[in-house]
């Protein structure tokens, strides 16, 4: 059939697909930096923390990972209020995508915690260091490096997942596009230029998150 | 020639929202229900074929219709210049008073007055629309995927009013919640249409038949009764 | 308003669920398949196939889901070509699902030491012979745990076959939502199946990997 | 005719010349000991002999066929010179007994009897039979490695190639193999070898070759090499090894 | 006094009991060299002493302060000795300076400045000031473990275990990392050292340690342990590593 892909709109929509690319990149910004510092701190709890509070951690990493991220972000942004805890919905997204990324990043970064070879940590201890010295100055960068490729990739999902923030009225990329095109029904053309630019958002963010290992681990973790 | 397709087929395929009550919505048995589902089995009676309905969302409603996976689609559509490039729209079916509503504590008597206000509406809809228009600079609206999200904002105390349809709102109240949404103000009737894909002048044609009959025989006023709670207004 | 008790709330949900576990079963299985034959592309001696398994792999995981299902859907309809939902759910379910086990298999082969091709070679083996005896019964066994780890997001990404009409789980909890306006009880429930259907797949890929672990024993 | 006829050969890596112009010929029967420091181009020597790399310039014949990079050819010569690494690499899916047999099956087409017969003949002869139905997780580094040798036996090779086969083991677990080895070079079989293991060169091998540096630096047999060495390279070499 | 006094130390790893009641005197400034089978216990031995290992029974004593199993006392006696591996496990994320540099300001609570001023004179010590900037993956086997010495010595320990710390090294790297232990030996740093050098053993250690089946079978001072071993099992031992 003959469907007449019209793009005209974009010279008046720009500035909404900007604010939701804006959106997006922040969301993942701060999701990416404050989930993986409670993913390493949850790594560390369920590699070598104290023993009570290791089944906490776990029941928390196996009920994110065992759920859909929307149904977490609706108990965040309509159940926390309930008990309240009343934020933005950008600040309950945010809120969200740091809970989710913090029980996958936990579960990466803990393989990377135990596939450290056993002489690290005798090193450490024998000069002195504390068993959480030994983790935070020698343990901890090698194999947050290890696990790198994998985090990254699990950070570029979370950037791809984030798609379900605007069901709560965030307005991020998707909800630009679908902002567009409940003014004006192009939803095809909407959904291809959002889609084209979640795919180079995605191929971005790799190559920022390269970079930031590139500057992070200057050096071959030991394996 | 949409028509004479729908005709030899034997069946007529129509889009209904089911996230939308009383426009759409579901029965126990999962099956729409409501205004809209009324009015597109009333179509396919009136053409004389079997109607399939196909439940959608307002992400979805439009390519339906433009891939021709179905041939009308009845989800409480507004009318706008952008969409009219789009789609055709038939006559007028519906009415739909929307206004703004707020709990009772609230001061709020006028477009003007929300100003600084977080308001929510269900995104796309035709109260959508018309907010969009009224509202004045600095008004803070939140546009949720559907009316499940509008209402939920609204009860959890994310946004302080809500502009969305009367009936909705006298749904929520029969249901005694601790905030009750009261009308502060009418934005304005704005009638619903049936869309159908452009350059289908038979179709058009035999849908506004259709539906100017069915106002004269008073079987909308009928679906209205049922699903509104009262009759259909003049303008329509 | 119609009423709904609890127990239509649950009924509608777990009949609704059947369609999540059929996808997941179509998507996983079409996915494993289709994952294969990206693998074999990618890792394979052709640098054309090479390259376009790459940039495959690269689309599929770089664009969310949802879009593909939507693309898959109507912008097939747009040419004309009219495929029911099931087939393309199944569809674009299965390309998403087999770019990613393409990946996780990718590394799972890696990660068999260059020693075992090396020894393979000197014994006189060709390519195809060190991937079917050596190299791909060892990667097998060390690909098992990853790869039921990643059927939990096969299963939740169903969740996004709604926007081509499927009702499954999520959908139908959106749909009862609307029409109940009691979005904790069926949004409770639906977290609740989600996690009955997921929690055994993830625990067996933790208890298959420490077995792996335990006894590093390839056999 | 020499068995294996190494003429000039280079190999680089980038534009990093490893092998300088390399000149050996191992006559059928010759037990090689190929000694050097770490860097200088032993492994590689093996590697392009076996055709795991391949060589920039020269020729490499192995009994008056020239090696050639493509697959029919490498294969050809795959199977007349077998290849024992410092690693072991067994294939670890598998007992010590489908190990030897896997690929004469394969590469072979040999039948599931007649590799078994082979398999149990080769592991008897490297003192193993035993453990014919072990995986390798189950056997000791020594044993390991005997296997190794026996699987590559299996293919009947005219030539072994021996890196350091030795390196990777205890101390007390070198000897088991070196004797398996002493026992093949008595029977006859043609033995080319990277090792640090001085005494046994000395012992068991007819010539000795020092690399240095990409080059063969030396070459003789083992009393001339080890009791009077002429360069300055080697003594000083030779001096290490024994402090 | 003794600096190190080991006695009735028992070990047992579930049901195996690998110390069996170990008694040494170590005596400030001696260098003893501990040898013996695999599996004999030797760097269990160590480990204990070093409180990587809770023993079962028994006592050791450092310089008069008994070893006990809580943190306090064990950060205590780490200071006092020092441990250096096989493996060396230096941090591949610091660079040789900063791995020496980094205990110091961690445990012992230095500044910046003084920890890098004695990382330099320590990582002179072993030969290594030009290599501070580098990471360990660009520094030689032999490089590495000398770092790891520097690292242990910047703690000013007064003793120093050393476990098979030559024996994942290439042969002509034993001899650099060697010549340090001698010369910290020649300063009168006392030594523990698991070994299988015995030409160095034999030059360089007041004493050898002859460990077997979890005892200590035999113990003397070189000389007569190489030269008139009483028990057929370190005369067996010995005629293994001279094969
Ligand atoms: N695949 C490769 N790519 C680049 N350089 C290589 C490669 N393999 C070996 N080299 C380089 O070639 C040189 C010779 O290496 P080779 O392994 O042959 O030495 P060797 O004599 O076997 O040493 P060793 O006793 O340590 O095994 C070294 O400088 C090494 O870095
Ligand atoms: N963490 C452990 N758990 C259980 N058994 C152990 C452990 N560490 C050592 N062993 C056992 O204790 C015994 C002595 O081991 P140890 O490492 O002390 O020997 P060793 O003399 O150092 O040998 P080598 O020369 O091979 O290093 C061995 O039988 C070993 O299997
Ligand atoms: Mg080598
Ligand atoms: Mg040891």
């Amino acid at each position: 059939m003959g469907y007449h892909f019209e793009f005209g709109w974009i010279a008046e929509y720009w500035p909404v697909l900007l604010k939701g690319v804006g959106i997006t990149l922040q969301l993942i910004a701060i999701g990416a930096l404050f989930g993986v510092a409670l993913g390493g701190a949850c790594a560390w709890v369920r590699a070598l923390g104290p023993a009570w509070l290791r089944p906490v951690v776990a029941t928390y990493v196996e009920m994110i990972r065992n759920t859909p991220f929307l149904i977490q972000l609706f108990f965040v942004f309509f159940g926390l209020p309930s008990l309240g805890v009343q934020m933005s919905e950008l600040q309950a997204a945010n809120l969200a995508m740091i809970i989710n990324l913090g029980a996958y990043s936990c579960e990466i970064i803990r393989a990377g915690i135990q596939a450290t070879p056993k002489g690290q940590f005798e090193a450490g201890a024998s000069l002195g260091m504390s068993r959480f010295q030994t983790f935070w100055y020698v343990v901890l960068i090698p194999s947050l490096q290890r696990i790198w490729p994998a985090l990254s990739s699990q950070i570029v999902i979370v950037m791809l997942g984030s798609a379900a923030v605007s069901q709560i009225a965030a307005e991020d990329l998707t909800f630009a596009a679908n902002f567009i095109q409940s003014r004006n029904f192009r939803a095809f053309e909407a959904y291809a230029v959002s889609t084209a630019i979640y795919l180079l958002l995605a191929i971005l963010l790799r190559q920022v998150l390269r970079g930031v290992g590139f500057t992070l681990f200057p050096r071959r973790a030991a394996r | 020639d949409a028509l004479a397709d729908i005709t030899k087929r034997g069946t007529i395929n129509i889009a209904v929202p089911q996230d939308f009550p009383p426009f759409g919505s579901v029965g126990t048995d999962m099956k729409p229900v409501g205004y809209d589902v009324d009015m597109a089995a009333l179509i396919a009676s009136k053409l004389g074929v079997k109607l399939e309905l196909v439940p959608v969302t307002s992400a979805n409603r439009i390519p339906y219709l433009q891939t021709n996976k179905v041939d009308l689609v009845i989800s409480s559509l507004g009318k706008n210049p952008d969409r009219e490039k789009v789609i055709d729209f038939s006559t007028a079916y519906a009415p739909f008073f929307n206004g703004v509503f707020a709990p009772a504590d609230l001061a709020v008597a006028k477009a003007e007055d929300l100003k600084g206000l977080t308001v929510g509406v269900t995104r796309g809809a035709v109260e959508d629309l018309e907010l969009t228009k009224i509202a004045p600079e600095g008004t803070d609206i939140k546009r949720y995927e559907d009316n499940n999200g509008t209402i939920s904002a609204f009860l959890s105390g994310q946004v302080k009013a809500i502009a969305t349809g009367n009936v909705v709102a006298a749904a929520i109240i029969a249901r005694k919640p601790p905030k009750r949404p009261e009308i502060k103000f009418l934005i304005k009737n704005s009638p619903c249409f049936v869309g159908l894909n452009k350059n289908e002048p038979a179709l058009l044609e035999k849908l506004n038949a259709i539906i100017a009959d069915a106002k004269k025989s008073g079987e909308l006023n009928a679906i209205a009764q049922k699903w509104l709670g009262s009759d259909l207004p003049a303008d329509i | 308003m119609i009423q709904f008790s609890t127990w239509d709330i649950v009924s509608n949900l777990l009949l609704a669920a059947r369609w999540t576990v059929v996808l997941s079963l179509v998507s996983f299985i079409g996915g494993g398949i289709v994952g294969l034959l990206v693998l074999f592309a990618r890792i394979g001696k052709f640098a054309g196939l090479r390259r376009a398994a790459k940039v495959y792999i690269e689309v599929f995981q770089g664009t969310p889901l949802l879009m593909q299902l939507f693309l898959a859907f109507f912008g097939l309809g747009l040419f004309g070509i009219n495929v029911p939902a099931w087939l393309a759910a199944g569809f674009a379910l299965t390309l998403w699902t087999a770019a990613f086990l393409a990946e996780i298999w990718r590394g799972c082969v890696e990660a068999i030491a260059k020693g075992q091709w090396e020894a393979s070679s000197s014994l006189g083996m060709g390519y195809m012979q060190q991937m079917r005896w050596v190299v791909l019964p060892q990667a097998l066994k060390i690909a098992v745990p990853p790869t039921v780890g990643f059927s939990v997001q096969v299963v939740k990404g169903t969740a996004l076959t709604s926007i081509i009409g499927f009702v499954e789980l999520s959908k139908a909890g959106t749909m009862v939502t609307n029409a109940t306006f009691q979005p904790f009880t069926v949004y409770g429930f639906v977290a609740l199946i989600y996690f009955a259907l997921c929690w055994p797949l993830s625990k067996s890929s933790q208890i298959l990997e420490r077995k792996l672990n335990v006894a590093h024993r390839n056999h | 005719m020499s068995l294996i006829e190494i003429t000039e050969v280079r190999k680089s890596f980038g534009s990093n010349e490893v092998l300088k112009g390399i000149n050996i010929d191992v006559n059928s029967g010759e037990v090689i000991a190929i000694i050097g420091k770490s860097g200088s181009g032993k492994s590689t020597l093996l590697r392009c002999i076996n055709g795991l790399e391949t060589i920039n310039a020269g020729t490499i014949a192995v009994a008056g066929a020239q090696l050639l990079p493509d697959d029919l050819h490498l294969k050809a010569l795959r199977l007349k010179v077998g290849m024992i690494f410092q690693g072991f690499n067994l294939f670890p899916h598998l007992t010590a007994g489908k190990n030897v047999m896997l690929s004469q099956m394969v590469v072979k087409k040999v039948k599931k009897d007649a590799a078994e017969a082979m398999a149990r003949r080769q592991l008897d002869r490297v003192g193993l039979l035993h453990k014919f139905d072990a995986y390798p997780d189950e056997l000791s580094g020594g044993q390991q490695q005997r296997v190794a040798i026996a699987r590559a036996l299996a293919m009947e090779p005219i030539a072994l190639l021996c890196d350091e086969i030795t390196s990777a083991l205890d101390p007390e677990l070198v000897q088991e193999v070196l004797a398996v080895v002493k026992e093949l070079a008595s029977e006859g079989m043609t033995l080319l070898m990277v090792t640090h293991e001085m005494r046994f060169a000395r012992d068991v091998c007819s010539r000795v070759v020092f690399m240095h540096q990409g080059r063969v630096h030396e070459i003789g047999p083992p009393g001339e090499v080890f009791a009077s060495p002429r360069t300055p390279e080697l003594q000083q070499f030779l001096g290490m090894q024994a402090a």
